[in-house]
């Protein structure tokens, strides 16, 4: 078991042949992923590492049985891609483009929404369940198949307490980056609810960082929870203010802080981790608990 | 990008919101000339820092005379570090009460939010959260009429302002999806006894649909330096440390920064190179970071995105074409791995797979311990 | 039985302080429909014909359990007081108003199908379901119940028909105007499903006129319904092209014309009256057969 | 409302499509002029009628003289009825293929549909159901470039124009929406070594919604007396008998006529006067009717919104203050019905419950049979 993704994936991946798209094509295709097609408006009939190129998703789900998708399109053009996804019928979008406007953001959200289909990103490093299926940008090698369940905003910052939870002997069911931008499709408290769900999730790492309210609502969320949860967070010494600015302000209202943070998570029970790489032992005093 | 004052109400306006009387002035001689054409008239400091009024950014004149002299103090002063160098002199409003109404992006709910507030004028972060309204807006309809005019009742509005308030409110809204804007705020909104004036306002644009939003000015709020970065696609931020810090992602960014603080190094700046970041712009960031002439340089990448063997050339490149003699600790963990870790130890770098081990080997010698 | 309304509307009457508003509150009541409250922005605390106004939808619906509406508010406002009522979570909406812009009607009806409402109209005459409940505009006295369901394009010449039948002691279930304009929520198929559903309906009138695509559609959807079907068809001779235009004519491609209509439903088994007074013989003769 | 050819190319500029350079013209002097300054031109007669090449309203000139005589005799001729006031004189396009495109409002689907062909240029009625692709939009999302593009690839556009037919349709929407309009056309969208190009446009704007276009020209379809009655917000249009008639509502009103015709008459006119007329405006469409002089006036009214008393005492108005001897009969039922009939008999006016019997004595009396 693992959650949003396994072997049952049939991937089509948007923007197959850029640079990023063509590389990591064949980076999934090496982890074992299903690259069934690759979309490339202009560039249907090519082929990219073996996998055929069509014109549109409509004919990579008619021709190849396509279910999931992964875009690459530059930001410019991410939205039509999704939008073409989501009305093709596919239900997992993994949106790793970045700097896609924030009013596009809040169209592709609203237009899942709309569909019953979920929407990874953007700006996501993706999700991987180790061993079965990976949709992303994340290094191959990292990752190993087991009972934490991991959640992070950050990609980098997640491959760096998931090596070292591979390193410490603690594999992953799944890892997903809910993405860096301030509007995303998956959010924290989704992910919690499907990891509390899947029976091989045991424990649940989230990696988080200042900015938003994603955490103190993950924290809320977490009391009702039954699985232990560990969290690492980043931006204790961020300059204050540069990040967000006004407007995440007035929203947040004194949330968004680390200070608030921390507190929040663990006033929930969830235990905290002050440098990335005591994470593992977290876990593993959560797993023998 | 934030908008001045006077740019956002000009927006406003041709939007059909009333803002008043007034224009932008860079010289004493024509506030007095505005001035003598409004009559009382209130001079605003164009800055992009909040809490203006506080600063004395924001001051009176009931005479050209006095104009003039406000004017003069209050031309080439800073406000929080901003200098002063656009006054906007407005005809003074009688205002009977000063309203809030701001439409912003709740990433919490993923949708845009309308806010209002019958105590407008302060910072709305200062509003108790009971006399804050908050309406969710559908993106696929945007905000009608009747939602704003319910928040106007809600507000205490007399009935013959219900309906000019739902008007703005909805022209606001429609200024925010144009212009893919973060926030558009009138703060104060303010009843006078000829209506609702939009007496401040605010536009902020999302970065990343400035390609699209070629009718709009655009506004720099940064340092030369933070602006060197950003124009190579990075996002930076100065800080007063002696260790220069560039990573790949924001995460582990603010990780580094968290971390050499823990070890008791003092990180100079916020600089995130980004997930697709290639070696030409690593590169001349770098270039960059050296001009801040810090003690040490840690270069910490996990590769995802990123291979770490363009890390590893662009290091060798900057270094190749602008020797330096600073120490220099690079991380490097991910794609392209070992060919990065060669290619440094090859030309001599001191390379880690260990943040821990970097971190604690870039603090060392930032103090000189080598 | 009877379909769309009954004893149990409470109905909020949107724009019940203008002229038509206030009349026909006052019909309606006298008709025995239970008019629960009027919205007009502006004019909360009020009351017309007893009837308490309010600003809002909302608080119609919270304070007196609205469930339907009747919408008199004037075509540029209109768009607004249908999506008030919808978001308030009513679930019929008889809009009366004529004038509407297209393409606020193309809202209107997307906005109800998002929400799974029934928007009637609009431009009708309304619904009525004789002896129970009427919403709309129709004269109140040439009504009667029993067993003949009547779906109209047009206000007037419904009356017309429906007083012909009552005039010949057919009585009707419910008589719905589907509106007069090019866009309307609620069509003649999904009425004909409603009746074909309803018990008490034994025989079901069309009034349908030239334009459009409505009649040759209820055609098709006849031949799978079990209850006979009577029409009557204005425009034998009206002036051809000036009503529909260009744009209509692109869509209807053929279709549209009086002689395409009748052809489309006597092929579908339904009786075509030539004369507006000869539907009740025909009703009759179907409800003997 | 319709756009002239002209107008409707104008717009689609402004947003962003590609039309021939050309200019309007109402003189044969400008058109010689704008020829010497374009080359090969086209000259096309601006009137709102379809079919206008077959009718001799687009005719080509390959030099100034030639655009002078071909001017010159098409200025003040007719096309189907219109007088030729402007001709658009354009540069002749070197047209490799024309298509179809539009955007149109399905009342069945209760959606905009866009629409295309690879079979452009003619009526689009005439293109056979297998060559036409419609694809249903979405209000709420409007046309995405993926769709178009899907469209594009359907018809079989060469590759390197798949996104620019896609940008056109979009921007086709884009317009759609924001001018209210019943259709958009490109007809033909001419494809030509330097790309798309709308050679011929459309753009039919909602009459429902022109008081919010005001930006928009106003252009006017109708005859004098079709004018007159519409500003009194009826629905007027003029047939070619004697029985003049009026009824409320377009169902009864064509009803009535078809009453009529059964019975032997020759109605003079379609005149609804609506669900919510007053007395007022009802009186004036009467005044306007007895312009045309009928030999007899039916009035069918079955009451609705519609009270009849205020149709007698209109009725009654009319007559008082421009007497006329026609012979009038009205046929009255429904809201304040006994009222109304009270007022017409007391002033010794034919009246009746029964549509038949109205139509059978206003057909007997038109034939002077009193």
């Amino acid at each position: 078991m693992a959650i949003l993704i396994d072997e049952k994936v049939k991937l089509v991946i948007q923007g197959i042949t850029g640079r990023q798209g063509s590389f990591h094509c064949r980076q999934m295709l090496e982890y074992g992923t299903r690259v069934v097609a690759g979309v490339s408006p202009g560039k249907g009939g090519h082929e990219v590492c073996g996998v055929p190129v069509y014109d549109t998703v409509e004919e990579a789900v008619a021709t190849r049985g396509a279910n999931a998708s992964c875009v690459f399109v530059p930001a410019p053009f991410a939205k039509d891609a999704v939008f073409e996804a989501l009305d093709a019928g596919i239900k997992l979008v993994v949106v790793i483009t970045e700097h896609i406007p924030l009013h596009d953001a809040l169209d592709i959200v609203a237009f899942a929404q709309e569909r019953g289909a979920t929407v990874v990103g953007p700006n996501t490093f993706g999700v991987i369940s180790p061993g079965r299926c990976k949709i992303g940008i994340m290094p191959n090698r990292i990752y190993c198949p087991g009972p934490v369940g991991v959640a992070a905003r950050s990609g980098t910052l997640s491959y760096e307490v998931v090596a070292s939870l591979s390193l410490a002997g603690l594999g992953q069911s799944t890892v997903v980056g809910v993405g860096g931008d301030r509007v995303t499709g998956l959010g924290f408290v989704q992910l919690l609810k499907q990891f509390e769900r899947d029976e091989h999730t045991r424990v649940i790492v989230l990696v988080g960082e200042i900015g938003g309210t994603a955490e103190e609502e993950a924290a809320e969320y977490i009391k009702s929870l039954s699985k232990p949860v560990v969290a690492y967070l980043a931006g204790r010494n961020a300059p204050p203010g540069k990040r967000m600015g006004h407007a995440g302000a007035i929203i947040e209202r004194g949330k968004g802080s680390f200070a608030s943070k921390v507190r929040a998570l663990r006033s929930a029970g969830v235990a905290v981790a002050e440098l990335p790489w005591e994470v593992p032992a977290l876990v593993q005093r959560a797993l023998t608990a | 990008m934030k908008l001045y004052e006077f740019m956002a109400k000009e927006i406003l306006e041709r939007h059909g919101i009333r803002i008043p009387p007034g224009q932008v002035v860079d010289t004493p001689e024509e506030a007095a000339s505005v001035a003598s054409r409004l009559g009382p008239v209130v001079l605003k400091a164009q800055v992009l820092a909040g809490g203006r009024g506080k600063a004395g950014g924001v001051v009176f004149a009931t005479s050209p005379a006095e104009a003039r002299r406000r004017a003069e103090r209050m031309l080439g002063s800073r406000i929080q570090g901003y200098p002063v160098e656009r006054i906007l002199v407005e005809k003074r409003l009688d205002i009977e009460q000063e309203l809030y109404v701001g439409i912003v992006v709740d990433g919490s709910a993923r949708r845009p939010v309308l806010l209002a507030s019958a105590r407008g004028g302060v910072d709305v972060e200062e509003v108790p959260d009971a006399e804050l309204i908050r309406r969710k807006i559908d993106v696929r309809w945007g905000l009608m009429p009747y939602r704003a005019r319910e928040v106007a009742l809600r507000l205490g509005l007399p009935r013959q302002l219900v309906p000019a308030f739902a008007d703005i409110a909805c022209r606001m809204y429609g200024a925010f999806r144009q212009y893919d804007a973060e926030l558009v705020e009138c703060n104060p909104l303010a009843v006078t006894p000829d209506g609702l004036v939009a007496a401040d306002a605010r536009l902020n644009v999302d970065d990343e649909a400035l390609f699209r939003q070629k009718q709009l000015p655009r506004v720099h709020d940064d340092t030369p330096l933070e602006r060197k970065v950003k124009e190579l696609g990075l996002s930076y931020v100065q800080l007063d440390g002696d260790i220069a810090v560039m990573a790949n992602g924001a995460g582990i960014t603010m990780a580094t920064i968290d971390v050499l603080q823990k070890f008791g190094g003092r990180p100079a700046n916020f600089l995130d190179v980004g997930g697709g970041a290639a070696a030409e712009p690593m590169a001349k960031a770098m270039a960059v970071l050296l001009e801040a002439r810090p003690r040490a340089l840690l270069i910490n990448i996990f590769g995802g995105i990123t291979r770490c063997d363009d890390v590893a050339r662009a290091v060798l490149e900057v270094r190749g074409s602008r020797p330096f003699d600073l120490p220099v600790v690079v991380r490097l963990v991910g794609t392209n791995e070992d060919e990065g870790m060669r290619l440094l130890r090859e030309a001599g770098i001191e390379a880690y797979r260990s943040m821990e081990e970097a971190a604690a080997a870039v603090v060392r010698l930032a103090r000189g311990e080598a």
